[in-house]
């Protein structure tokens, strides 16, 4: 059974590098999409396992959810958004994308340097996928320092939000239940908010292009 | 009884003398100059025609004018009070401090500049500002020079300096002496408005500063104010003598005999000051006016020189 | 009785969205902050009696201790006297024009979701539920901030609820590592509990507890202001309404402080040495201190001045918790009051400047007393409270926290403060002062204060601030030292 | 006992009242001012009786104000020691003069400014000098040292819509600001090391080395304050700012505080540890004395004239303050308690003729609403009282025989001369030195005060701003003739100040003077001595009386009646004299600025119009001087802060939301390497 953990976390890992690949907005939030699953898969997993061994619901529950809201909802609210909005496509990135890949792979090595030798959690599965976990998070954050678009900012915050669950899901086998559930309330009316301030700034701005945003300055 | 005595002779002494002073000088410098010149008394000669004439005041003046010449002359004959010239009264703590000295002239030369200002003349502005100049540059040197010999005797004051320095043997072969003896006459040369700072003989303008801040008076006023001028000049030299030339007859002297005879050793110092004055007037030109400075500025490396000499050198 | 104090809030944003009138929202919001007020103080009496009280319906969810009540009590004493000044803000708004009554409505019941996540966040026992309730508050203010929904409010509330939520995901990944140090130790129903942590804290896992800080640190930094996170602050306090950016600075800066100086406690404990934790807050509380002083001097609008010195201020509060000596707890606290008093009654006061001159901006506003006899005087004496001028209560905590840190034998760290301090004091003098001159231009404004309500409001703040520079009542401070007590975990 | 701390504590609750009382009567400015001034009247009396008597007939502290305070730190608590009382009878005498004073100033304001302000800030300003000179711990100064600085600064742009004030005012603030950060650190060096804010408490416990740097911050935190060069530049932008009546206080009591400051914190707290210290604040006041004189000499705005003169006047005193200190450092009593005697006594008379000059300085501008001495010029002739009394303080300003300046002059000297003969080189040539610089400053000071006099008062008018001046109203005359009459009666009976003085010199030093220093002379009492030196400035007076009598009488006698003749002055070849051709405040000390070209960089520019170089039809002639200070010291510090301020402000906060996140981003990784490496 940790093999198959020990590998959805490397899939998961690799599909943020490869969400960082990608060019358009349209691309990366099927990217998105596609990490949603990897995450309920392991949500699944290991939501079966609890269950088969201490009767708990909670994991599986929550992996509902995810599949409810990361892997069906929000990419496609965010799609809408994005037809709504109809900005012609275009490239949305500062830097070039090899550069940026390799920035992804220089933060896992970081973290690994940083969390490998933590007393605690430095042996075993628990390590890589830790370590993995907190990559998702970090790469989370430079795919929103990359990207221009307001949408691709929700992208990574979405990205790092996964890789927090990730790593609970992994280190702790969630937060208690409550805990989740806020987690989750709080994620959807983010995103929501998140997808109004985008129409309004569509509205002031005439563009998502975040970049513009610079009259506040000093 | 004794002070009253002393004061009259005081005073005696220095209305009498100090115009034989310039009198001396302009003879030596009418001599040098195969010149008969004026003879001796002739300040005398005039201060006697101008008490005697018309008051000119100006109408622009305030009361500050009419009060300067009274003001300027009483604050020099009391000054001229604290510097023994030759006395055997001086009175037991007499308090003749050279400080208050100083300071007592300074409140002469308050009101002549201020009186210079007061008819809005250009001319008296221009001494006053002259003489603003050249007294600060000139106070430091009078200073330092008479607190060393204050140092050295212990006292500021002026009686009991002179009677330290009665028991120097011949001060003038003594370095700090010599120093402090050129400062002050360098001093004597800029508070008494004499060649090279200032040309007490000519009325140009460019020359001018005493001359400048007296031109509006007249008659007594200016008879008040030439006296005193001539009181603090003799003031001075008097410091100068009695601090550097020392008498041995100087005090302890009592006795009308006595006194007569220090009087007289007095008057020939006197003398020969006001002739070393009196060459230098001849053989130098006056210097323009932003030259001063140097000189004011040799005074003070001499008397700083003499305070070094005495104080850090010597031990 | 607990439960009231947000149901309270909930109830209010119900009845709001269900009345009509202006009015009536004026008066709910008045009733309600009221009513949390009395809630609060009868708990602060339980407390004060009783130590600490745990309440809720599963388990103990809730639970406050003294340094929790201070600061819900703060939360709801400047929440109802922003709530007065908001019937006057609000009416003048509304008078010129610039909102209706739909978006008064909106504006109340986006408030009242604020004070009920705040009370929420600092009620609560668990530290997850906590940190949802603070995502919450983000989430509940994004709107406020962009309430004016001009250019500039949008792009301060989209830059605040981007950056405000990356902060906290990350202190999320803090309290994950929390949660691992603390496996193993705490099984059930204490789970993440700050209580649980706290009495277990010497069995955590001491090195996963050191990485979980640093992400609570930053996360919550974030939140609250600490440079060089704190770069949503100024775009957000200066475009937001102003009862608002009162709200923010002396509130909210201070609930998010709040989790830190937890888990401060919680790992000194730990460690049985504040070194660690005293080197990093130290640190993030000079630069934080640093900054606003650089951004001080030449600072050109007055509402982002008095952000850039609440970032100062918490700054020096983060300071008097990483020496984590009793004095410096208790002077962090007392400063942490100090300042949320102070600067929302500067807050509040820009208010009324901006709405009479219609500018953020200092060069354009002039004879500030003159036009606005009461509001200008506030502000001027609000400024050289807020620089630590006596006999202003910031003088009082300003000087303990110095006088601690220099206790301590850290001489450097508290001279490169008074300099800082002094810096930022000059920053304030050489750019806001202007206000107050007459400076020989065209008055295009009538003289006479527009907000009586909210006049009121800044006097009594500004006579809190005046008397607490002095004395404190006997209980408050007794209070104080218990929550001091609390935090270093003194007998 | 009860009695004095009675009436001083009646005297507190006076100025309180006067404080409120014009805000009750704010519908009335006449009344409100009156009132207020009236009381302050009362206050600044019953504070000078008490603290008279506290001097002749008390010696144990005194408990003024005493109320608890729910932090420890803070001890509310003001007491009377003798140094204290003698720095409330300074206050309580400007406090009283000025009050009478202001009644007819303020009048000026009615109507067109807010008078009941500035009542209350004069009265709030009073009662926190008050509290500064009574303050009996660091922490209690320290209040009511910010609430002085506070207030003080509200005074300065009281004025604001002048854009001179508004930078004079920020100037000051900024200034007293950094100055109190230096005091703020060593009061809390103070409590780390002794554990107490109290100035009672011995500084054993203070390592040698601290000592010393609490020495110099001491000297720059107070000395900010007493403006001494080069922490000067805001006094001659501030003091000439405010109204009179403030700047009267500013220049005559506030700067006294730091002088307090000194002696209370360095000479009775830290007790003078090394030689350097007293030289080091001998050549600090010799600096202060040279640049303040030369300054005041070429300035043309008659208060900043003044100010700059209180530079100079601090400077004597802080000469004097250096002598104090090594004569402790040395063990020798004496010089200790002359050096102190001379601070005490200058410091006083500074206060009587400073404010006093001042105030003539408001009613000139009361009666000409100008300070440009340019403008001025015959004032003499409009207001014949004013005059009279302006040239009162100025002679004794300038140190002239029978005032009171030349007293405090006169003991400096006296202490720099006993200060030589200790032999130590450095001592020595930094005395002589200062005894050259305070000549200087001398000659130097009258001739400043000759040109405000001559100047403003005296000539022709002007223009049209000194030609229709009138007589300011009797209040004001009564204000300044007080403190002139006080001026005088000092300087002719010095002893009276001395006895005074001679108290907290044996209070402080453990040595009275007072045996030694009254000298017997006919007019039994009042020479002074010192050792075999001694003046009586009252026998100079009757000397200078009888000389003047008997020359009157002489020239009666002898010159039989003469004739006075008015005409006008000479007018130089010219038709008439008129008042373009006197010579001009810029005009008098222009030379002084040639020669010392270092200190003011003069600059002339001469425009001539017209079609030939040799006949212009008009000339315009300008002359200006640069202010070495700001220019060359700290406008490019300010340059580089704000500069500085500004860059980092927009490369940080650039706007960009990337690069916020990028702060984040980073904070996060240094601190997880941190971490790692820690």
């Amino acid at each position: 059974m940790e093999k198959y953990l020990d590998i959805l976390s490397i899939l998961i890992l690799v599909s943020s590098f490869a969400l960082m690949a990608n060019k358009r907005i349209k691309s990366y939030i099927n990217t998105f999409r596609i990490q949603a699953v990897l995450i309920s898969i392991a949500a699944g997993i290991m939501g079966a396992q609890s269950y088969a061994i201490e009767k708990r619901l909670d994991i599986i529950i929550v992996c509902v959810l995810i599949v409810i809201l990361k892997v069906y909802y929000i990419p496609k609210m965010l799609h809408k958004t994005y037809a709504d909005i109809e900005y012609k496509v275009g490239k949305d990135f500062f830097f070039n994308i090899p550069v940026l890949i390799f920035a992804c792979f220089a933060l896992v090595v970081f973290s690994y340097y940083c969390i490998s030798d933590i007393q605690g959690i430095d042996k075993g599965q628990l390590n890589i996928q830790i370590v993995n976990s907190v990559s998702v998070v970090m790469i989370g954050i430079l795919f929103m320092i990359s990207r221009k678009k307001a949408i691709g900012m929700i992208v990574g915050f979405l990205v790092i939000e996964n890789g927090l669950f990730v790593t609970t899901l992994f280190a702790t086998q969630g937060m208690p239940f409550i805990v989740d559930m806020g987690i989750f309330i709080d994620m959807i009316t983010g995103i929501m908010i998140m997808g109004i301030m985008v129409f309004r700034i569509n509205d002031k701005f005439d563009s998502i292009d975040i970049n513009d945003m610079k009259s506040l300055k000093g | 009884m004794r002070y009253i005595e002393y004061f009259l002779f005081q005073g005696i002494v220095l209305v009498m003398l100090a115009p034989l002073v310039n009198g001396i000088i302009g003879k030596i410098k009418a001599f040098s100059q195969k010149r008969q010149g004026p003879p001796f008394l002739q300040l005398y000669y005039d201060l006697h025609k101008l008490f005697k004439k018309q008051i000119v005041v100006s109408d622009v003046s305030t009361w500050i004018f009419k009060v300067t010449p009274m003001i300027v002359f009483t604050t020099a004959l009391c000054a001229g009070m604290i510097v023994p010239v030759v006395t055997s009264f001086i009175p037991e703590n007499f308090p003749g401090d050279i400080i208050f000295t100083i300071y007592l002239l300074a409140l002469g030369r308050f009101f002549m500049m201020a009186g210079a200002l007061d008819t809005g003349s250009t001319f008296g502005g221009m001494g006053s500002s002259r003489e603003a100049l050249i007294s600060s540059l000139a106070e430091p040197s009078l200073l330092i020079s008479v607190i060393t010999v204050a140092l050295i005797s212990g006292t500021t004051s002026v009686s009991g300096m002179m009677l330290k320095m009665q028991t120097e043997n011949t001060p003038l072969l003594q370095p700090v002496y010599v120093m402090l003896f050129l400062a002050i006459l360098l001093v004597i040369l800029m508070d008494t408005s004499r060649i090279p700072v200032d040309d007490p003989s000519t009325h140009l303008e460019l020359t001018m500063v005493h001359e400048a801040m007296i031109l509006e008076y007249s008659g007594r006023n200016l008879a008040l104010m030439e006296l005193g001028a001539a009181i603090k000049q003799l003031l001075l030299i008097t410091l100068v003598v009695n601090l550097f030339l020392p008498n041995q007859l100087f005090i302890g002297t009592t006795g009308v005999a006595l006194v007569v005879i220090s009087l007289v050793m007095y008057i020939i110092k006197v003398i020969f000051v006001a002739v070393i004055i009196g060459l230098i007037e001849v053989s130098s030109v006056k210097f323009r006016f932003f030259s001063v400075p140097n000189i004011a500025a040799l005074s003070l490396i001499l008397s700083f020189l003499g305070f070094m000499q005495y104080f850090i050198l010597g031990r | 009785m607990g439960l009231i104090l947000w149901a309270a809030p909930l109830s209010a944003i119900l009845i709001m969205f269900l009345t009509k009138t202006t009015k009536a929202h004026h008066i709910i919001s008045v009733l309600v902050s009221v009513i949390e007020v009395a809630v609060t103080w009868v708990l602060t009496y339980q407390v004060m009696v009783e130590g600490q009280i745990a309440y809720g319906f599963v388990g103990k969810l809730f639970y406050l201790d003294a340094f929790s009540i201070i600061l819900l009590n703060l939360v709801v004493i400047v929440g109802m006297l922003a709530a007065i000044y908001n019937i006057g803000y609000l009416n003048h708004e509304k008078k010129n024009g610039e909102i209706d009554l739909k978006r008064i409505r909106l504006f109340y019941m986006l408030l009242y979701g604020f004070i009920f996540t705040m009370v929420f966040a600092l009620t609560v026992n668990n530290m997850g539920l906590m940190w949802i309730a603070v995502e919450a508050i983000t989430l509940a203010s994004t709107f406020l901030v962009g309430f004016h929904n001009d250019k500039k409010a949008i792009e301060a509330a989209w830059k605040y609820v981007i950056i405000c939520s990356v902060g906290i995901a990350i202190a999320m990944l803090g309290i994950v590592f929390l949660h691992i140090s603390s496996l193993g130790i705490n099984e059930g129903a204490g789970i993440l509990d700050w209580t649980t942590l706290y009495d277990n804290a010497d069995k955590l896992n001491g090195p996963v507890l050191r990485f979980a800080f640093i992400f609570i640190l930053i996360g919550f930094g974030t939140k609250a202001g600490l440079a060089p996170m704190h770069t949503w602050l100024p775009d957000a306090h200066s475009q937001a309404p102003s009862s608002v950016s009162a709200m923010l600075s002396g509130v909210l800066l201070n609930t998010s402080l709040y989790p830190i100086i937890r888990t401060v406690s919680i790992v000194n404990k730990n460690m049985e040495s504040s070194v660690f934790t005293g080197r990093l807050l130290i640190g993030i509380g000079l630069i934080s201190l640093a900054t606003a002083a650089i951004f001080i001097i030449t600072q050109k609008d007055y509402k982002r001045l008095l952000a850039y010195s609440s970032i100062e201020h918490i700054g020096i509060i983060t300071i008097a918790m990483g020496v984590f000596t009793p004095a410096a707890v208790f002077a962090g606290l007392f400063h942490m009051i100090n300042h949320s008093f102070t600067k929302s009654m500067l807050f509040l006061t820009s208010g009324n400047i901006l709405q009479k001159y219609g500018t953020r901006e200092i060069g354009r506003v002039q004879s500030l007393i003159k036009v606005l006899p009461f509001s200008g005087t506030v502000f001027l004496i609000g400024l050289f409270a807020i620089g630590g001028t006596p006999p202003f209560s910031i003088f009082a905590s300003e000087f303990s926290i110095l006088i601690s840190i220099f206790d301590n034998n850290n001489f450097i760290l508290g001279v490169t403060i008074i300099g800082l301090l002094t810096l930022v004091f000059v920053g304030i003098v050489s750019t806001l002062f202007r206000m107050f001159y007459y400076n020989n231009r065209e008055e295009n404004v009538t003289s006479g204060e527009t907000n009586k309500y909210g006049v009121a409001v800044i006097v009594i703040m500004l006579v809190i601030i005046s008397i607490t520079g002095l004395y404190m009542p006997e209980g408050i401070f007794n209070l104080m030292v218990d929550a001091q007590n609390v935090i270093t975990g003194g007998i | 006992m009860i009695l004095v701390q009675r009436i001083i504590q009646i005297s507190l609750i006076l100025y309180v009242f006067s404080l409120f009382f014009p805000i009750f009567m704010m519908k009335n400015q006449k009344t409100a001012n009156v009132g207020s001034n009236m009381l302050t009247a009362a206050a600044g009396l019953l504070g000078t009786a008490g603290s008279l008597l506290y001097l002749f007939y008390y010696d144990a502290k005194l408990t003024i104000i005493n109320v608890p305070s729910s932090w420890s730190f803070i001890v509310i608590n003001s007491e009377f020691d003798r140094l204290s009382a003698f720095f409330v009878l300074i206050l309580s005498i400007v406090a009283f003069a000025t009050a009478i004073y202001s009644i007819g100033y303020i009048g000026e304001y009615y109507g067109n400014r807010d008078t009941v302000l500035l009542n209350c800030l004069m009265s709030t300003f009073i009662l926190s000098l008050f509290l500064v000179f009574t303050a009996s711990n660091a922490i209690w100064f320290f209040i009511a040292w910010e609430a002085m600085s506070v207030i003080s600064y509200f005074i300065v742009v009281f004025e604001s819509e002048n854009e001179e004030n508004q930078k004079a005012g920020k100037l000051y603030i900024i200034m007293t600001l950094v100055g109190t950060a230096f005091l703020i650190i060593n009061f809390m060096l103070m409590i780390s090391y002794t554990g107490s804010f109290s100035m009672d408490m011995s500084s054993s416990s203070i390592p040698s080395g601290i000592k010393n740097l609490m020495f110099v911050f001491f000297l720059i935190g107070f000395g900010t304050k007493a403006g001494v060069v080069p922490l000067h530049i805001w006094l001659p932008q501030a003091h000439p700012a405010a109204p009179s009546n403030g700047s009267a206080f500013m220049s005559g009591v506030m700067i006294k505080t730091a002088v307090y400051g000194m002696i209370r914190f360095v000479l009775m707290y830290l007790g003078v540890e090394h030689t350097w210290w007293g030289i080091t604040v001998m050549t600090v006041g010799m600096i202060t004395v040279f640049v303040g004189i030369s300054y005041a000499f070429v300035e043309k705005n008659i208060k900043k004239l003044l100010a700059y003169s209180s530079i100079e006047n601090i400077g004597i005193i802080f000469i004097a303050l250096g002598i104090t200190f090594i004569g402790e450092t040395k063990g020798d009593p004496t010089i200790c308690a002359l050096g102190l005697m001379a601070v005490l006594v200058h410091s006083f008379n500074h206060s009587l003729f400073k404010s006093g000059l001042f105030l003539g300085a408001g009613s000139i501008q009361y009666a000409t609403h100008t300070k440009n001495m340019e403008e001025l010029g015959g004032l003499a002739k409009k207001m014949p009282v004013s005059s009279v009394l302006f040239l009162g303080a100025a002679l004794s300003i300038s140190a002239v025989v029978p005032f009171n300046g030349f007293i405090g002059e006169w003991i400096a000297y006296q202490a720099l001369i006993r200060n030589i003969v200790i032999g130590d080189i450095n001592v020595d040539l930094v005395t002589m030195l200062s005894i050259a610089v305070l000549a200087f400053a001398g000659a130097l000071a009258l001739a400043t005060f000759v040109k405000a006099y001559g100047i403003s008062f005296l000539g022709l008018p002007r223009t049209e701003h000194s030609e229709y001046a009138k007589e300011v109203p009797k209040t004001m005359n009564a204000g300044i003739g007080l403190l002139v009459g006080l001026c005088l009666v000092f300087g002719i009976l010095p002893m009276t100040l001395i006895r005074i003085a001679d108290k907290i010199v044996e209070g402080i030093v453990g040595q009275t003077l007072i045996g030694g220093m009254s000298g017997k002379f006919f007019i039994a009492t009042y020479p002074v001595r010192m050792g075999a030196s001694s003046i009586s400035p009252l026998t100079g007076v009757l000397i200078l009386a009888v000389i003047g009598l008997i020359a009157v009488v002489v020239l009666k006698l002898a010159g039989g009646k003469t004739v006075e003749r008015k005409y006008e002055t000479w007018g130089c070849g010219y038709q008439s004299m008129n008042s373009r051709m006197q010579y001009t405040s810029g005009g008098y000390s222009k030379t002084l600025s040639i020669i010392f070209r270092f200190l003011f960089r003069p600059t002339r520019k001469l425009k001539q119009n017209g079609l030939y170089k040799y006949h212009p039809e008009e000339m315009e002639y300008v002359i200006t001087t640069e202010p070495v200070f700001e220019k060359y010291l700290y406008e490019p510090l300010s340059r580089l802060t704000r500069g500085l301020s500004k860059v980092v402000k927009l490369k940080i906060q650039s706007g960009s939301i990337h690069a916020y996140l990028i702060y984040i981003f980073l904070t996060v990784l240094i601190l997880m390497l941190y971490n790692r490496l820690a």
